[in-house]
């Protein structure tokens, strides 16, 4: 039984350590790739200009939206999460 | 008279065990918090009610030729139905608030140790001899904790199928209980001035950096972690076909009448492992205890990452963001904005609590795919 | 030329057999009727093309691998179409009508004697040696008098699936015809001033009223009936996410996406019995001629019992809403409606017909459920 | 032969007899329901108050809607129901 | 540590084979091409992604009881997702410009030369011992020349699953590509004169024509070549639900949801089949050559046979409109629209241009009738 | 091999052929269909005029309309089949 109790600790340890590896990993080439598609320009290619779901596709840096604004963005992305279905 | 004595035999006055009559009361209870309550109603209602079914002796419904249990056969001892509901809620997901403050993620990885402490208190109950669970159950209920249905539902059935009744069940009944249990150990593990604590605004984030990330997602999931590619490939793929523009109607569908035919469908299929038999266990009851407890060491795990995360970082964090890393999309997040409101009318917490939300969907499917490759 | 050869005898015009034309031209005949006369459109366009397609010589679209054989398999044979769409009619269904008047749930009982002279009847004609049903096939030929299609289907899959084209066709066609079969009878069982009775005014119904009966009617049905659960579980699963509230998306597609997508391929399962081999036999023109009986039967039996009603009743009954007990909704409480707009032309009978009309969908299931449990 | 026979008739009676009690018994136990609902006044709990599609909810009793009301319900009704689907 | 050699071995890592490692690298290409150059972008995306998803190693999506390989079993293998498709497309379908101008089906006819020069073509192959492909296989490949990817899925998985991949692949591309290859073949074998030939306004037809039609079209179909009944009965089907206006309901959700999930679990099918051991091979190279091939060919013979048809017509037909002959529908109208605006820019031949754009999917439904009868 | 070669050009001679009559028969079988319809009149029935989705229904004859009229058909037709899945 305590063998079974063995496994359970080393898979927390291997577990815990797998999915912070893997976040952490996601973290750095998730800003590896904002960075690539920011600064070399690529956010002007067409597939982004021609596309038609109403996002504002803005490259960053000229956020400049009062808090009233992200307030309101809240207020309608809640209201769109609420029917969401998980 | 025979035909008489017939259709005596056939009734279930005739028929009905006290456990299927338990079980009934406990479908109408589920039905009840749903639709009274609206705890997660949209799988509370269709389980609950398959439930009922599923206790009607002498129908069959949830048992050989029965459409309950074709439904369960086909779509979720297949995996079919909770991938294709991961599908749609990749269509509903917006990664925006991820993308624009990458380091949330940790937040979403942090809020995993329920998981893991869930499967050692399942394992320990069984070294002390109160219950009786093997690796996979410790693992298919520790699942739990990471407060994403689908997920739950896809690991117990490849690991536990005799446990997934209590175990979607335990799931969904926490996700909805998610204002209730977060709050107090939120404002336990923070101080008044931490709650307070503003966010720097998020930057806005392009549309191309959108289509890019389920494809970056993904290719890391197919070289490091592939047992977990069915279920964050299906996610990525639904959120794909909502970003990438090309294929609005398909999207559309994904995340309107596909997902709602399937969750109709799920539930109903979920419902009939509800039988008196397989539920009404001293198991049953370890797992709604041991669900809790993930829950709540889900929570905290975030919280208290979250406050360490903030002496490293330059910009501050508020650390009730951290409990939105076990995911329940978007109920958590919506639970902190709340909590936050509370300690500063004026800090909307809302969009800082997504980034976590989503990064806690990925970190849970991620930890379902090393359960699933270690224990299988 | 072996090719021409292969081609020639590929072909339609080599191969072809007189019953295949003949069915051919029977389709053909249903599609003008459903096109031209509007007969129940939705069942009698796509089942009617389904016959259509089963009956072109060699391309076997209907036995083997064929698309719509495996539909039928699939879908018909084990239940699983007439069951989803008895889940879209709940989602359509509004109990309000029955629930301000509950006692026209009678008439809706009293109209299934339809039901069971149509299989005495079937019996007789075997008694005679006219020809040869046994006791399933009989019961199968009876729920056609409960003129509901979905039910028909279900119960003729179950007892009599070499019988499911020519019962199905009959079930539709008749409730199509039920603006002419109907007046006749109703206008010869009652006079021009029962016939003006005017009604007492239906009172508002709560939601919470809307919300426990179809509880109430599946714990009836579990208690007493299970044998009928399959069908009325479905259909108070469908009326109870139309009323709960909290769960409209997933009504919302049920009604629609849901239904319209088993519609058609429910049409088609069905087109798939149409073969000429198995419909046209002496059977299929004695379950048209027991078809007709049933319906008239059933009517008249609601009319009666509608008469017998208003001697004992406080408040006046029209007895012209007995007819809706047959169910065919809505088109039985719509011809109601027009009958009594001629003896007078300001009593609108729609509303009151509406709660014997739907009365009549439970009733026939009921009848159902009784039939599958006694001769199974 | 004419065994069959006997056995529908049979078969005609329990099948009637089953029919009436049953919906005899839902009436009873829905008009018990209803008294319940109303008398009892659950009619005022949330479930009630909270739900959003659209139709009167008022607990019995305050009906006095005139003649054309009822018609205009049962026109209304009428359309709605000529799109249903059997 | 055992657990840790575990991780490492199931990682992708450890796994992976050159082979998965290119064909990721082609579905990211496909995928690119679907969302940045827009090509069918609702194929090539779900393809892509699936393609995608098949070569995670160990992941085992697509083989076994992964969902891909269920998808494709179930909906590939027995042919209905194409099927549905084509119902779906029969739905979307307006024959008003073909009615209006029947002989313009000729060109529909000629362009089909095309798929028979294909299947010389890899037979020819085979006889010179480049590749080898027997005629099962050729008559597959050849499909692609139809222009039409259900046509060519539904083909490909009755002759020759094998190269289902490739061919789908072929076909959509080649499609996508109709704007880049046909205007130079259209010029080549046009006069500037030719081209801008204004032809007589089309007459409006009436909507009995309409519903008539595809029953006319099936019967042609059951009496002459029964092996492209399941096409083109299904497209016919679609169609008159799209006509006969009594089944609004059901022809909105067919070409709406229907056609959208079926899109989605088709593209994903398919994608299965792109796996390293199966899609990387020289025969793959062959289709694709030979898939361009077929697409100029059809194209040649559409406008060629256009100009015959102008010698022998009272009234004039501009040779454009033959290249619509392949079908492509309804990009390859558009491309006959725009080369025809060059040369005339008052000269609007789109509505010209869908009657043989239609009637090529006729012509090469019927085409894949005869091969199917012929080769199985 | 060349006996595959062989039964290649057989099937390709017998598949224009089957084609091109099956699609000549399909035109004659057509303008008989339409020339019933219009000519014997049967474009007056009710299945015509009952029908409910929005189409010109005018038997043939009187379409005297413009050249920007069908410019316009073209452009609507156009826009709605962009969204057409193939
Ligand atoms: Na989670
Ligand atoms: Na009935
Ligand atoms: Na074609």
């Amino acid at each position: 039984m305590s063998g079974l109790l063995e496994s359970g600790i080393e898979l927390m340890m291997i577990g815990m350590g797998t999915v912070f590896s893997f976040l952490t990993l996601l973290v750095f080439t998730t800003r590896a790739m904002s960075w690539a598609v920011l600064k070399l320009g690529f956010a002007t290619t067409p597939s982004q200009t021609n596309i038609g779901h109403g996002q504002a596709a803005g490259a960053g840096g000229q956020g400049v939206n009062t808090q009233q604004h992200v307030a309101a963005i809240a207020v309608a992305l809640d209201t769109h999460l609420s029917t969401k279905n998980k | 008279m025979d035909l008489l004595d017939q259709l005596w035999n056939g009734s279930g006055l005739a028929q009905m065990t006290l456990g299927q009559f338990a079980m009934i009361l406990i479908s109408l209870l589920l039905l009840y918090l749903a639709i009274a309550k609206k705890f997660e109603p949209l799988l509370l209602v269709t389980i609950g009610f398959g439930g009922l079914l599923s206790n009607i002796p002498g129908a069959e419904i949830a048992t050989g030729n029965g459409l309950l249990h074709l439904i369960y056969e086909v779509g979720i001892e297949t995996g079919a139905f909770p991938l294709i509901i991961f599908m749609g809620v990749g269509a509903l997901t917006d990664f925006g608030p991820l993308l624009a403050n990458p380091k949330t993620l940790l937040l979403g990885a942090a809020a995993q140790f329920g998981i893991f402490a869930t499967l050692l208190g399942a394992l320990g109950l069984s070294a002390l001899g109160i219950m009786d669970f093997d690796l996979k159950q410790a693992a298919a209920i520790g699942i739990i904790g990471g407060a994403d249905g689908p997920t739950a539902i896809f690991v117990a059935g490849k690991l536990a199928p005799e446990l997934l009744g209590a175990i979607a069940i335990a799931a969904y009944s926490y996700m909805a209980l998610v204002p209730i249990i977060q709050p107090p150990i939120m404002k336990l593990l923070t101080t008044e001035k931490e709650r307070s604590i503003v966010m720097v605004q998020l930057r806005e984030v392009s549309t191309l950096e959108k289509i890019v990330f389920p494809l970056l997602l993904l290719l890391l999931v197919a070289f490091l972690l592939p047992s977990a590619a069915p279920l964050l490939g299906m996610f990525c793929f639904g959120n794909l076909m909502r970003e990438c523009g090309v294929v609005e109607r398909l999207a559309e569908t994904t995340r309107n009448a596909l997902i709602n035919i399937v969750t109709i469908f799920l539930g109903l299929g979920v419902g009939s492992k509800l039988g008196a038999d397989s539920f009404l266990t001293v198991e049953t009851l370890g797992i709604l205890a041991l669900g809790m407890v993930a829950f709540s060491i889900g929570t905290a795990s975030g919280v208290l990452m979250a406050k360490l995360m903030n002496v490293f970082s330059a910009q501050p964090i508020n650390p009730l963001i951290g409990a939105a890393g076990v995911s329940a999309v978007p109920m958590a997040a919506r639970v902190v904005n709340k909590v936050g409101l509370e300690a500063n009318p004026q800090n909307f917490l809302l969009m800082h609590a997504m980034g976590p939300n989503v990064a806690g969907v990925i970190g849970s499917a991620v930890a379902a795919g090393l359960m699933i490759l270690i224990t299988s």
